[in-house]
């Protein structure tokens, strides 16, 4: 029976990993997301599911153990904020260059630096364009709501496991604080992997596995570079998501993601009200990024603005999307400032509308 | 109907229950809710608020500016809250520790001596439950079945027992919330 | 007898933490019932018998006592 | 009366000038403030205002450069040693200290900690050791004791899948780079007493060019320990103190 | 005098950083750029100008120190290649936020994960899209010569502490390990800092200074950050820098950077003598990029060859800066892998002349 | 003569089939690929091949998964004892060991050395300390002795400004979660039959859940010691057995 | 008297390490003149004093060598 | 004048610095030179080679595919680079350890017995000069003197002593080379 509860959006996530049949979380506590792992704790998945917990002694342990627990087939997740997930990136590019798969999930505070504990959209670049070395791409999920925290966990591990990529879920500090109803999912079983590709002991007469992301010699380093484009071309292809509201009729085109794309929800409410044809599209996977959708609806629309909880990020892949076809503008607030729906209306009849 | 609620006030007070309560109380009759608390280190000792909503549709922004209802339990609250209150809204204010009165006169005006009456029911922890009461008390979107099974779900076990002590405090906010301010 | 001594309490800046209470050997110290404006129930004086040992301004997280002591 | 007393003459106790007066974000009766103030006694009593330069953590004292009156960097988490010997290694007269909770210098800082000691960097380390993550509200240590409850050990620390308390001083006293460590604590007036003269040494240290001096200050953290503070001093004394004693731990040899 | 030297790309670097009175060298050993701390070592530069050089436990520990020493007003440098450099983001960010002037060279090598050791340009994105969390941005100079590395880690520096910004010189493999002719700048004489953002101890009469990317409330980390993107306009404005070659009468164009870019000249002059009007265009900053330049040539050629050693990533923000109007097509080489100027013409001639 | 004795009954020694038939790539002489042969060895003779999964570092044995015929992973440097840790809690009846180099587990990984270790990890971490950074050509190790070149101490390490050679194994045997901790070497028969022995009781021990073993391999690097792989064995003896001291450092007490 | 022994090296394997030459107590062992395709010379037996006492394969890095022992 | 140059044999004959000391020299006599390193851990005890151009002109790239020369020391590296020899190009190889002739006909081809020379001066160790030498012969670009200036360029101080022996080398080499293939 599926089950109906009022929960924040770290614990949403934490409650989601168990049922998915998670096999391993290892953490560092921060701010604002320090809740999933003290959840977990709490919740004993140990006597549930036989899911592993563990604290790490550092971000950059826990990805490690993460590639450890992903290395041999078994489903891990770690989840951090901002500064926490800067320290993953060498760890995430080994996880995507060795090719397995795992679920991160940065609950993004304000930055640079240590910031603030706010809540913000500024690991956008980092998440999409890839934060840590070589040509690598995460599977971006951007939810909206404590539901969709519950949702893309489950989605998470599918894609990780269907591309043996890294999937990133990109909440923030207003999603993951929260408390909204949420319909959770039956209890899945955890599986015991058989991949060829994991290390769970050799079989016999067969050659043992390993998992590497090392190739020394140029020619492999590419051929492995050739194939993870190849599949990269896949997931572009295959799994973009995006919602759109009232796209129909839009002469004007609001773009937003996360959290941010439900105030500026309300804010297209409010433009409807005033006479304005507006529309909103909210990418759910930052990457793939829907660029059909957007290319397709820059013919129809007079403009585009993208509204961000940062100085401008998102609003380039709108851009790149829809390659000149129509104005693309940008409105921000950031450093853990929310935007409130005025000021968005207000940005939409300045630099669209009457721009 | 839509409900958009700002509480605030010292950490220690119970805001963010008092918003967890009303919010689960509003799943149990149907509705739709979001709860935000401010977070971080500043509420330790210091202030603390969330907001609640509770409605018949779908929520767009968790995030406020403006809320129908303002619940303000000390003077920092009120500086910060009292002008964010929407035209023809409600400000409940917990006159204990106020230095001052609220000055909007275009709004509804309602206080409350929660403390005073906890401490007379012996107990300050259902302080806030006073509260509540007072605030369900002026805008009845939730009735006391569906609050009491709202405290249900977020009161652990061990602590049902309680619960009728609780509804008792609700009780208690109904009677002693008085008006200050009314529009017609 | 013990050198006559004083305390001066800045009760804005007193959290209330009674770590001065406990450390008084001569109970001069007690908190009191009104509030500082951050809420906390601050420090007093309760009696004379303060002898500007400092005990208390010595462990007081947060600076607020300055002690006296006759020359 | 008393009254008369109060004058300049008669003055035994007052805030050092080198605390600012800003009131500490610390909540009532944490061991943050008194290891504040000690430590800019010292250097207020050693005169060295104009020539330290300190490096604040990411925990509870983060904002520590609000509070002392000296020049200060804030450092990543963990990272506190290695941006002290940034600082040190290009300003070697100057006097370098970091502040440094448990979280932050034994769990994620523990390479930092560990090489900037056994390089002897000429600096001197504070490190509060509370057995709890205070600043995100209350989750384990290394430090935390065993059966020790905290958000993330919220049935007690388990030895079984979380280790053991970390004795991260007394790794530290094994390395040739560090001249003097000591465990102290500021919840009594005898022993704030001595942690203020075990600062003191340590300074005195830096200014000979003697390598890592290193002052654990056992403290409280009422707040996340969930007691009052007066009942956190006692708790401390009955279940800290036995496993991480008070002391000297590894001293000068006298010539 | 100026002095002529063969010298290897890293050695070079690390002799510029010498000349150029910096105070400290922090850094970690990697191929392919250990050099620079070989040479630092065995140069005595502690005899020579007083300058620190201090072999670091991690790059972690090298980038902090690194902070260290830059929050004193002083002029630190590190540098890396890419799995190190990844590790250094928490630290850049934290830099960039608490605006302290530092360089750090990132000697690119093939990835994702440990990857090769052999040359690449996939750290294009980490470099300038923000590899760290927060909205920040680095300075980033592109040499594509020892003699440019001579250079670019004296105007590194100068630029460093003109915008009080880390500054990254990314080389690769084939710049860091050649040999070339360079002329040397002369010894510059080490300076005492007196900057009122430094921690150098405080002045008598005079409030403390402290050095910090922490904002705790959002509005006060939001200013942080517009003071942040009013600098980087700035920049954008004023410290451009690229080269063009045969550009002119171009009716194709190719655009390269760093040693990519030096073959692909060669490519340019096989064109030419196939009779193609081709010309190039060199970005030597990646940041700021010099979008006016592209912008401007875009009306005049029929298309754009980005020519990368990487699977495609400088190529976004040369359609960002020609906005639509006119066709850009990337061809790359990866994992190590180096383009030959053979199979560049071809794929000049297969996806812009032809395509 | 001697032809007629090549046999199957006669054989005494040949290597083992958890070895591959792979050329390692490793130097003339140099003690990886004894190290390796032996716990290959063990892995053989316990029958535990396909039940133990490797952590492969980066340093010269980044690429141990070609040589041993087990399943392997290759961490990141420094972070093989996480992502052991990440293997033995999901596979906890597995066999999982780290093989790393003196600057990954004692440098970049020093944290998660020590925090493995300190929570007691039921693994193998076998330590080659040869005093230098191998695969990145020569540079000092924090375990390079006092005064040995190197190509970034190339007038010798200078404990003043580098610190001294870190004795992280001491430092490991203080931790609780260690079982059992020991040094060895594999230069001369004797010794590699000691070694040997050592790797055979720790994964018993691991059998057992002890909790951690650590074994500490002193080892040459003819290539960066710039030294023919007989002399750097003599060298070994003479200049880095006194400082670091062959024996078993933690033993599990008798019952 | 000793055993008669006997070693079977893998000549294209070999390193010419020499450490299986200074460990065998009777000088079996010494590096060939020619060298291998990888450009090593390697070890071979100069004599026929072997025990068949492993001590050469047991310190060889490259496991090269086969030992066989009379029963 | 464009001359480029691949040297290729196993690590410890000499290759790069044999690369470096063409460059120094080229340096020397007002060329414009780029030297390129192969690097990683192959190197060791593997196969080591360098490209080098020497030219009148800035240099465009590094790092080639095909080359003027090639001057290969051992059996892989011939199996690696002889087809990388541009039709008309020179190839000239050392005939110690080889185990088979060049089979390129378009392409002038060199041999020199250097090994076995070096060993009759007593001293390995200028086996690299001595291909130095024979490759200045047959391309004579940069004069004795330049060589000379590029070498006290090269070794440092305290071996500068050694220059006039590697001078000698220099020669011996010019002496031995013999033809193998010459177009005309
Ligand atoms: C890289 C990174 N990881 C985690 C955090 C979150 N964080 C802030 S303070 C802290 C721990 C503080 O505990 P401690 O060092 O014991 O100091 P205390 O607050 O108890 O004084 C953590 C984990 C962070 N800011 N940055
Ligand atoms: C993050 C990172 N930093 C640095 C390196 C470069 N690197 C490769 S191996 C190595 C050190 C190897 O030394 P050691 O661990 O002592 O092992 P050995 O080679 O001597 O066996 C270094 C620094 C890297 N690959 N990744
Ligand atoms: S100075 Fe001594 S006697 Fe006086 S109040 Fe303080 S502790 Fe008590
Ligand atoms: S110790 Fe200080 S803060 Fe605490 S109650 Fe006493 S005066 Fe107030
Ligand atoms: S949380 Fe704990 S350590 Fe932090 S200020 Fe409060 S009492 Fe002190
Ligand atoms: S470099 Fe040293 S450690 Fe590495 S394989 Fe060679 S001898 Fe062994």
């Amino acid at each position: 029976m599926k089950e109906l509860r009022l929960m924040k959006g770290n614990e949403a996530l934490a409650e989601a990993a168990i049922r998915v049949g998670a096999d391993a979380y290892f953490g560092y506590p921060i701010t604002p997301q320090s809740e999933v792992i003290e959840y977990l704790m709490a919740n004993r998945p140990e006597d549930r599911t036989g899911m592993v917990v563990l604290q790490a002694e550092s971000e950059i342990a826990a990805i490690n153990m993460v590639y450890g627990a992903a290395g041999c087939g078994k489903k891990a997740i770690t989840t951090s904020s901002s500064p926490g997930i800067s320290l993953k990136q060498e760890g995430l590019s080994y996880i995507a260059g060795a090719e397995l798969p795992c679920v991160v999930a940065n609950v993004v505070r304000g930055g640079p630096g240590l910031g603030t504990i706010q809540p913000s959209q500024s690991d956008y670049f980092q998440s999409v364009k890839g934060g840590g070395h070589g040509d690598y791409k995460l599977i971006v999920l951007a939810p909206n709501s404590v539901q969709e925290i519950v949702d893309y966990t489950k989605l998470a591990f599918e894609l990780a496991f269907k591309y043996r990529n890294p999937v990133m879920i990109q909440s923030d500090g207003i999603i993951g604080q929260m408390m909204e109803k949420v319909e959770l999912f039956e209890q899945m079983p955890r599986v015991e992997p058989d991949y060829e590709w994991a290390t769970i002991g050799r079989k016999e007469g067969k050659p043992a596995t390993f998992v590497t992301s090392l190739q020394l010699k140029a020619e492999e380093q590419e051929k492995v570079n050739l194939r993870l484009q190849a599949k990269y071309r896949e997931i572009e292809k295959n799994e973009v998501l995006y919602e759109e509201y009232d796209c129909k009729d839009a002469e004007y085109l609001l773009a937003a993601f996360g959290s941010c794309a439900r105030i500026t929800r309300k804010a297209m409410e409010l433009a409807r009200k005033k006479g304005y044809k507006v529309g909103l599209l909210r990418p759910q996977t930052l990457y793939p990024f829907p660029v059909d959708a957007f290319n397709k609806i820059a013919y129809q629309v007079k403009g585009i603005l993208t509204v961000e909880m940062n100085a401008g990020q998102m609003v380039e892949d709108v851009r790149l999307a829809v390659n000149g076809k129509t104005k693309v503008e940008h409105f921000g607030r950031f450093g853990g400032m929310i935007p409130n729906p005025d000021e968005i209306l207000n940005a939409l009849e300045q630099k669209i509308i009457g721009g | 109907m839509t409900e958009e609620i700002i509480i605030a006030g010292f950490g220690g007070q119970g805001v963010l229950s008092m918003g967890q309560i009303l919010c689960y109380s509003g799943v149990m009759q149907n509705k739709e809710v979001s709860w935000m608390p401010s977070y971080g280190p500043e509420m330790r000792g210091g202030t603390a608020n969330c907001t609640a909503i509770i409605s018949d549709e779908a929520i767009s922004s968790p995030v406020l500016n403006t809320y129908d209802t303002a619940i303000v339990l000390n003077q920092p609250s009120m500086d910060k809250f009292e002008d964010a209150v929407k035209p023809g809204g409600l400000l409940i204010y917990e006159r204990n520790g106020m230095t001052r009165k609220p000055r909007r006169t275009d709004i509804n005006i309602y206080a409350i001596d929660a403390y005073e009456a906890s401490v007379k029911m012996n107990n300050t922890k259902v302080f806030n439950m006073i509260v509540i009461g007072g605030f369900l008390k002026i805008r009845p979107i939730i009735e006391m079945d569906n609050v009491v099974k709202g405290l249900q779900k977020v009161l652990p076990e061990r602590y049902h027992h309680l619960i009728p002590l609780n509804e008792e405090a609700i009780r208690k906010g109904m009677e002693i919330i008085t008006v200050e301010h009314k529009l017609n | 007898m013990a050198k006559r001594g004083d305390v001066v309490i800045d009760i804005e800046k007193c959290k209330g933490c009674e770590v001065c209470i406990s450390a008084c050997p001569q109970e001069v110290l007690a908190l009191a019932p009104q509030v500082n404006n951050k809420g906390y129930h601050y420090a007093i004086k309760v009696n004379s018998d303060c002898t500007g040992c400092a005990n208390c301004a010595i462990v007081c997280p947060d600076a607020v006592i300055t002690v006296y002591r006759e020359k | 009366m008393a009254e008369n007393l109060i004058n300049p003459e008669n003055l035994v106790y007052k805030k050092t000038d080198v605390l600012t007066d800003r009131i500490m974000h610390y909540c009532p009766g944490c061991g943050h403030g008194t290891a504040h103030r000690i430590l800019a006694e010292v250097i207020d009593e050693m005169g060295i205002q104009n020539e330290t330069i300190g490096v604040a953590p990411v925990g509870c004292s983060v904002l520590a450069y609000y509070y002392f009156n000296v020049d200060m960097q804030e450092a990543a988490h963990g990272r506190a040693p290695a941006v002290a010997t940034g600082i040190k290694r290009v300003f070697p007269e100057k006097f370098v200290f970091t502040y440094q909770g448990d979280g932050d210098l034994a769990a994620i800082g523990t390479a930092e900690t560990i090489h900037a000691c056994n390089r002897g960097e000429n600096i001197l380390v504070v490190f509060v050791n509370n057995g709890i993550y205070g600043m995100t509200g209350g989750q384990m240590a290394p430090t935390t004791l065993v059966g020790m409850k905290s958000s993330t050990s919220p049935f007690g620390r388990d030895t079984k899948t979380m280790g053991a308390p970390l004795k991260i001083t007394e790794l530290i006293a094994q390395l040739p780079g560090t001249y003097f460590v000591t465990r102290q604590s500021v919840h009594k007036p005898g022993n704030v007493r001595k942690a203020k003269k075990a600062i003191r040494k340590a300074m005195e240290y830096q200014k000979l060019n003697k390598g890592t001096c290193f002052v654990e200050i056992v403290a409280n953290c009422p707040s996340n320990w969930k007691m009052t503070p007066v009942q956190s001093n006692k708790w401390m004394e009955e279940n800290m103190f036995p496993f991480y004693p008070l002391g000297d731990i590894k001293v000068p040899e006298e010539k």
